[in-house]
C-alpha cells in the first residue's frame, strides 16, 4: 500500500470507484463544507477537493481537505501549480498528510486570467507532470524537490488529470504515459461528453497497456439546461458537448425537466464508461450541485458503496 | 480667421485636390478660415501631419481620400482612415475632443459636395460662438 | 532637369496562352524583343497560332516564330524576379539549369484554369451529363473524319447556367455549342438559364443566332433536374422538359501557383484568387501594382475569348505607351531615402504598395581629392523609376528618413522640430 | 529585438503640468523598429504634448531629440548641456534606455514614455510577438526551436495543458497559439518527436530574474 486510504484499498480491490467533487465557500464559512459533506456521504468513495478552481479564490483545499479527514470522510487533495512555487507546495503537502489526507490530486491549474484576479502574477514553477515527480520521490524516497531529508512518511496515493479532448489528439496518449512514467498512480479525466472520442482515447491506451499501471477514473459531468451544454462547449476549452447532447437537452424542456433529463444522461454517459476496457471508475463533477451525485449514482447502479 | 477657427482640409491631391481647383475655376474659392493642404495620395497622411495641422492652430481637420478602390496606390484611402481614427484616439487623449477631426472619402466629380461638408462640419463651432 | 534613362524596347511575356501570344503578336509588330516564357510543356506554338486575327492567316504567324526577335522558353520555372522597370532580370530554371533573362517590362498572362464543378451543380458526369468540352472534342473529331453525324439525339438539353454564375468565357462557349448543335446534330435543342449575361460582347448576336436556328429558351427559377435511366428531366418556370442529354457549361477558377506568382513578382491577388485587385480606373486596363508589369486577358479578367485577346492588344498598347520612346523617367513627385539617417527596419520596404523600395547597398562618397565624405552604407533605396509618389514610406517611416522630392508641403508640416518654435521669430 | 508601446498621453502629461522646459529624448534602435520611440514617435508626442498641456501648461517648451541608442552613455553623452537645460526628460526610449539616462546623469529628471513590454519579433508590418523570456538558459534545443518558456502561457515543459484547442491557446484564442502545439508540430517535421517522451525536470529559475538582477562579465574583455 502507497497510502492506506480507502480510494486507494477501493481501487486495488477492482470495485468500479466513485468520486466526487465538492467546490469550497469563497470564504470562511466552514458551514457550507459540511452541508456538502452531508449530500457526499455514503454516495461516493472519496471526494476532491477543489484548489482555487477556475483562478477564484476559496477556502484552501488544505484546510477543507483537513475537516473532512477529521469526520472520518476520505479526501482527494486538489493541488495546482498557478499559485504556490515548489517550497509553498511541499509544506502544504507536508500540513496535510500531518491532517490525515492520503489522496492528491496533481494539476498544473486554470490560468489566473479566467478567475477573479486576473492581474494576479502566476507562479508555474513547476507543471503537473514535475509535480507528481517531486510527491513520488517526497513519498519512495522521502526527499524534498532541494534533495533534504523528509522528516517523516508521506503516504500519499498520487492522481493527475488527463484530457481526452484537447489538442494535439494524438500527443494526448503519450503525455499520460508521460504522467505514469512520473509515477502517477491514478487519472480523473476531464468531463465526458464526447463519447467517441473518449473511447478512442481510451483503445489508445489499453494498447499501450497504461490501464495496468494506472486507475483510470472517468470523468462526468451533470448537465443543468441546454443553455450549460452550449456554454461549456463554447466557453471551456477543451471540453465539448457534442450536437446532439445539447438537441437532447433542448428537447428536455426547461427547469426541473432539463434537470431530470441532465442527470439521466449523466447516469447514461456512466454505464457506457463502464463497459470500456480500462476505466476503473468514475469522478463527478456537480459543480455547485452536489445534492445530484446521490441521484446519479442511484441511477447508474453504484449504489450502495462498499465499506472497505 | 482667429486662433482656433481655422480649418484645415488634408487631402488626396487625385480626388480632393481636383475637387478644389474645379471649385477655384468655377469661381467658388474655399473659404478664407479652411487652407488647402494637398498630399499626393491618402497613404502620405499619418498621425504627425494630422496633430501638426491642429498645432499649426487649427480648429478642425478634415481628411480628404479617394473612395476605397479608386487610390491609384490602392491601400491609400484606407490608410488615410486607419490613420484618421488613431489621430482622432490620440486627440482624444489629448483633451480635444475626437469630431473636431473627421474623415471623408472623396471623388473628382463632387465639387457640390465638399463647401456643404465643410458648412456642416463647421455648424457645431458656429453654434459654440453664437452661444 | 531630365533624368531620363533609356530602355530597351525588350518584353517577357509569362504564360502558355492565346493572350499571350497576341501581346508577343503585337510588340513583335511594335519592333520589340520578345522573350516568352512558359511554365509547362505544352506547345506555345499552338498558342501563338491561336492568338492570330482573322484575317491572318495562320501560316504567315508560324513564320514570324523564326524571327529572331522572338525567343521562346518552354517548360520554364520562375525562381526570382529581380531589379524593376526598365531593369527586370528573371531567374528561371528549366532541366536544372539556371537561366537569366533581361526584360524591361514584363506581362502576365498565364491564364485560367478550366474544371468541372460537381459541388456547385450537384450533379455528376456520365453518359449522357456531359461538358460543353467533352462534347465539342465528340463534334471536333467527327468534323476531323470528314464524315456525317449519325442522328444521335432527339433531345439536347444545354444549361447555360447553374448554381451561380457562369464565366464569360464558357457561356460563350456554351452558345457556340448550342449552335453546333442544332447544326451538326440536327437535335431539338433546349437552352436553359437563370440569368443571360447581356454585357458579354457577342452575347447577344450569339443569342440571337440560336434563336433563328431554333434553340428554344426556357427560364427557370429554382434548378430541378432529374437523371434516371429514363432519360433527364429539367423543370423550368412553365413546365418540364425531358431530353437524351444534358450539357453543361465548366467553370474556371485561377490558375494554380497564382497566389504564389504574385509574390514572386511582388503585386496583388484580388479576392477572387484573379491577379489584381479591383480598383476601379487606373487597374482596370491591366496595370499591377508595380510599374513595368502588366495582366493580361483571362488571368485578371473575366473574359471570353475574344475579349481576351483584345485585352491582350491593351496591355501591348500600354506597354509601347511605357517604352515607346527608348526612355523612361521617374514621376514628378517621388520619395527619397536619406540613407544615413535610415535604420533598415524595413516598414517602408513592407509598406510599399508598389515594390518600389529596396535594401541597397550606398557606395562611399570621395571628394574631389579622394578623401572619404561619407561611408558606405546599408538602407533603404526608393527605385525612382518605380515609384509613383505615394508617401505610404515617408508616412511609415519610424525615423523621418524619407521625404518627397517635388512636393509643397506647409512648413508646419515639414519642421523637425515642433511648429511653435519655428514659426517664433 | 525589444518591444515597447506607448503610455497613454494622460499618464505622460500628469507628470508635466508645471515643467517649463522639456526635452524629449527617442532612441532609433529597438523601439523605432518597433514604431514606439523613433524620431517620428518623439514628433507625434511633441505634437501631442503641446496640445494636452495647451490650457494647463501653454508655455511649456518642448525640445525634441533622437539619438542612435539610448542605452550606450557614449551616444547619450552629446545630449549633456542640453539635459541641464531642462527641466524634464521624457525618454522615449525602453526601460533600459530610460534607466541609463537617469544614471548618466544624477541630477536629470528622467520619465519613461514607453511601456517595455518584450523581447520579440514583428510577424509582419505592424504585428509583433513575443519570443524570448530571457530565462537565461536556453532549451530552444529541446523543443524545435519553439519556447514553452515564453510563448506558453503557463511556461509548461511538459505540456500541452487541457486549454490547447484547434492549434490555440485557452487563455486567448484568437491571438496566442498554442506553444505545445507548435512544438509537437515542429518536433514532428524535424523526426524529434520522441523528445517529448522523457519528463522535463523542474527548471532551475535561478539564471532568470528569480536569481536577483543579472550581470554578465566577460572576463577576458574586462582589465
Amino acid at each position: 500500500m502507497k497510502s492506506g486510504g480507502k480510494l486507494e484499498r477501493i481501487l486495488e480491490s477492482g470495485v468500479f470507484a466513485v468520486t466526487a467533487e465538492l467546490g469550497p465557500p469563497k470564504g470562511p464559512n466552514l458551514e457550507v463544507v459540511q452541508t456538502k459533506m452531508g449530500l457526499l456521504t455514503g454516495v461516493c468513495d472519496a471526494i476532491n477537493i477543489t484548489d482555487n478552481q477556475t483562478a477564484i479564490v476559496r477556502l484552501s483545499s488544505v484546510a477543507a481537505c483537513a475537516l473532512l479527514a477529521q469526520k472520518g470522510l476520505e479526501p482527494v487533495m486538489q493541488m495546482t501549480c498557478r499559485d504556490r512555487n515548489r517550497l509553498a507546495i511541499q509544506a502544504d503537502l507536508f500540513g496535510a498528510v500531518a491532517l490525515g489526507v492520503r489522496n492528491l490530486l496533481c494539476l498544473t491549474g486554470d490560468h489566473q486570467c479566467f478567475g477573479n484576479h486576473p492581474t494576479a502574477k502566476n507562479v508555474y514553477d513547476m507543471d503537473s507532470i514535475q509535480l507528481i515527480q517531486m510527491v513520488k520521490r517526497m513519498r519512495d524516497e522521502s526527499l524534498t524537490q532541494g534533495g533534504d531529508p523528509v522528516d517523516g512518511p508521506m503516504p500519499l496515493f498520487i492522481g493527475g488529470a488527463a484530457n481526452p479532448f484537447g489538442d494535439p489528439f494524438e500527443f494526448r496518449v503519450i503525455r499520460l504515459a508521460k504522467k505514469v512514467a512520473a509515477g502517477v498512480d491514478f487519472i480523473q479525466t476531464q468531463c465526458i461528453f464526447d463519447l467517441p472520442r473518449f473511447k478512442e482515447f481510451m483503445v489508445r491506451v489499453v494498447d499501450r497497456g497504461l490501464h495496468e499501471k494506472v486507475h483510470i477514473l472517468a470523468g462526468v459531468m451533470p448537465l443543468k439546461s441546454a443553455g450549460a451544454a452550449r456554454y461549456i462547449n463554447n466557453n471551456v476549452a477543451g471540453i465539448k458537448v457534442p450536437d446532439e447532447i445539447v438537441k437532447r437537452m433542448e428537447g428536455a424542456g426547461r427547469g426541473k425537466k432539463a434537470q431530470a433529463e441532465g442527470l439521466k444522461l449523466c447516469a447514461e454517459i456512466i454505464q457506457e464508461v463502464r463497459q470500456m476496457p480500462g476505466v476503473h471508475g468514475v469522478h463527478i463533477m456537480a459543480v455547485e450541485w452536489e445534492e445530484a451525485i446521490a441521484q446519479i449514482t442511484e441511477q447508474a447502479g453504484l449504489l450502495p458503496r462498499p465499506t472497505i | 480667421m482667429t486662433e482656433g477657427n481655422k480649418i484645415v482640409l488634408l487631402g488626396c491631391a487625385h480626388s480632393a485636390g481636383e475637387v478644389v481647383a474645379d471649385l477655384a475655376a468655377r469661381g467658388l474659392a474655399l473659404p478664407a478660415h479652411v487652407e488647402w493642404v494637398s498630399v499626393p495620395c491618402g497613404s502620405t497622411i499619418d498621425e504627425l501631419l494630422m496633430l501638426r495641422a491642429f498645432e499649426s492652430g487649427a480648429g478642425q481637420v478634415m481628411v480628404l481620400a479617394c473612395y476605397n478602390g479608386a487610390c491609384r496606390s490602392v491601400d491609400g484611402s484606407l490608410w488615410a482612415e486607419k490613420r484618421a481614427r488613431a489621430a482622432r484616439a490620440l486627440l482624444e487623449e489629448a483633451g480635444i475632443a475626437g469630431w473636431r477631426l473627421q474623415f471623408c472619402n472623396i471623388a473628382p466629380n463632387m465639387a457640390a459636395d465638399l463647401p456643404q461638408w465643410i458648412e456642416e462640419f463647421r455648424e457645431p463651432v458656429v453654434a459654440e460662438e453664437s452661444k | 532637369m531630365s533624368q531620363r534613362v533609356p530602355v530597351e524596347k525588350k518584353v517577357m511575356v509569362l504564360g502558355d496562352t492565346p493572350e499571350a501570344g497576341r501581346v508577343a503578336h503585337d510588340l513583335l509588330g511594335l519592333g520589340y524583343l520578345v522573350h516568352w516564357v512558359s511554365f509547362e510543356d505544352t506547345p506555345i506554338r499552338t498558342s501563338f497560332a491561336n492568338s492570330a486575327r482573322d484575317n491572318q492567316s495562320r501560316e504567315a504567324e508560324l513564320a514570324k516564330l523564326a524571327d529572331a526577335r522572338l525567343a521562346f522558353y518552354g517548360d520554364c520555372n520562375l525562381v526570382a524576379l529581380e531589379g524593376d522597370v526598365g531593369q527586370f532580370t528573371a531567374r528561371l530554371r528549366r532541366d536544372g539549369e539556371m537561366l537569366s533573362l533581361d526584360a524591361a517590362a514584363l506581362v502576365v498572362a498565364t491564364g485560367n484554369e478550366r474544371y468541372y464543378p460537381a459541388e456547385r451543380y450537384k450533379l455528376s458526369l456520365s453518359s449522357n451529363v456531359l461538358t460543353v468540352s467533352q462534347i465539342q472534342r465528340q463534334l471536333d473529331a467527327v468534323r476531323g473524319a470528314g464524315a456525317a453525324l449519325p442522328h444521335r439525339h432527339e433531345r439536347i438539353l444545354v444549361m447555360l447556367d447553374l448554381g451561380g454564375e457562369t464565366a464569360r468565357e464558357t457561356a460563350t462557349e456554351t452558345l457556340r455549342l448550342a449552335i453546333r448543335l442544332r447544326e451538326e446534330w440536327r437535335g431539338e435543342v433546349y437552352a436553359f438559364y437563370q440569368n443571360l449575361k447581356v454585357d458579354t460582347p457577342g452575347y447577344e448576336r450569339l443569342t440571337r443566332e440560336m434563336r433563328e436556328k431554333g434553340v428554344v429558351f426556357c427560364r427557370y427559377a429554382e434548378p430541378q433536374i432529374t437523371v434516371d435511366e429514363k432519360g433527364i428531366a429539367v423543370a423550368y418556370v412553365e413546365g418540364t422538359v425531358r431530353g437524351e442529354l444534358l450539357v453543361l457549361p465548366e467553370a474556371v477558377r485561377p490558375r494554380e501557383g497564382t497566389a504564389e506568382l504574385a509574390a514572386l513578382l511582388r503585386v496583388r491577388v484580388g479576392e477572387d484568387g484573379y491577379f489584381q485587385d479591383i480598383n476601379i480606373h487606373h487597374y482596370r486596363p491591366g496595370l499591377s501594382v508595380r510599374k513595368g508589369i502588366y495582366f493580361a486577358g483571362r488571368c485578371h479578367l473575366d473574359v471570353a475569348g475574344d475579349e481576351a485577346l483584345s485585352d491582350a492588344a491593351l496591355a501591348a498598347a500600354n506597354i509601347d505607351a511605357l517604352l515607346g520612346e527608348g526612355f523612361l523617367e521617374p514621376e514628378a513627385v517621388i520619395a527619397h531615402v536619406d540613407s544615413y539617417k535610415c535604420i533598415r527596419c524595413l516598414t517602408c520596404i513592407r509598406t510599399c504598395p508598389h515594390a518600389a523600395v529596396e535594401l541597397a547597398d550606398y557606395q562611399a562618397v570621395t571628394d574631389g581629392d579622394g578623401l572619404p565624405v561619407r561611408s558606405a552604407v546599408t538602407a533603404a533605396r526608393v527605385v525612382d523609376l518605380a515609384c509613383r509618389g505615394c508617401g505610404a514610406c515617408l508616412a511609415n517611416c519610424p525615423v523621418r528618413a524619407i521625404e518627397l522630392v517635388g512636393q509643397q508641403l506647409p512648413a508646419w508640416m515639414l519642421a523637425k522640430d515642433n511648429p511653435q518654435e519655428i514659426s517664433q521669430p | 529585438m525589444i518591444v515597447a508601446k506607448r503610455k497613454p498621453l494622460p499618464e505622460i502629461a500628469a507628470n508635466l503640468q508645471s515643467t517649463r522646459k522639456l526635452l524629449i529624448v527617442g532612441c532609433n534602435t529597438c523601439v523605432a523598429i518597433c514604431l514606439a520611440g523613433g524620431e517620428k514617435e518623439v514628433a507625434v508626442m511633441g505634437s501631442a504634448l503641446h496640445l494636452a498641456l495647451r490650457n494647463t501648461n501653454p508655455a511649456i517648451v518642448i525640445t525634441q531629440r533622437s539619438i542612435e541608442r539610448q542605452c550606450e552613455e557614449e551616444f547619450n553623452a552629446p545630449l549633456a548641456e542640453e539635459i541641464a537645460a531642462h527641466d524634464v526628460v521624457l525618454s522615449m526610449a525602453c526601460g533600459v534606455g530610460v534607466q541609463t539616462l537617469a544614471e548618466q546623469f544624477p541630477s536629470a529628471i528622467v520619465y519613461p514614455a514607453l511601456n517595455t513590454a518584450f523581447m520579440g519579433r514583428p510577424e509582419e508590418r505592424g504585428i509583433w510577438s513575443e519570443r524570448c523570456a530571457g530565462c537565461g538558459n536556453c532549451v530552444l534545443d529541446k523543443f524545435g526551436g519553439v519556447c514553452p518558456i515564453a510563448r506558453c502561457s503557463k511556461n509548461l515543459l511538459n505540456g500541452p495543458c487541457g486549454g490547447s484547442e484547434q492549434g490555440k491557446c485557452e487563455v486567448d484564442p484568437k491571438n496566442i497559439d498554442c506553444a505545445w502545439q507548435l512544438i509537437y508540430d515542429r518536433l514532428s517535421r524535424i523526426g524529434q518527436l520522441d523528445r517529448l517522451l522523457e519528463v522535463e525536470p523542474p527548471k532551475d529559475w535561478s539564471t532568470s530574474r528569480h536569481g536577483g538582477p543579472r550581470k554578465i562579465v566577460r572576463e577576458d574583455m574586462v582589465l
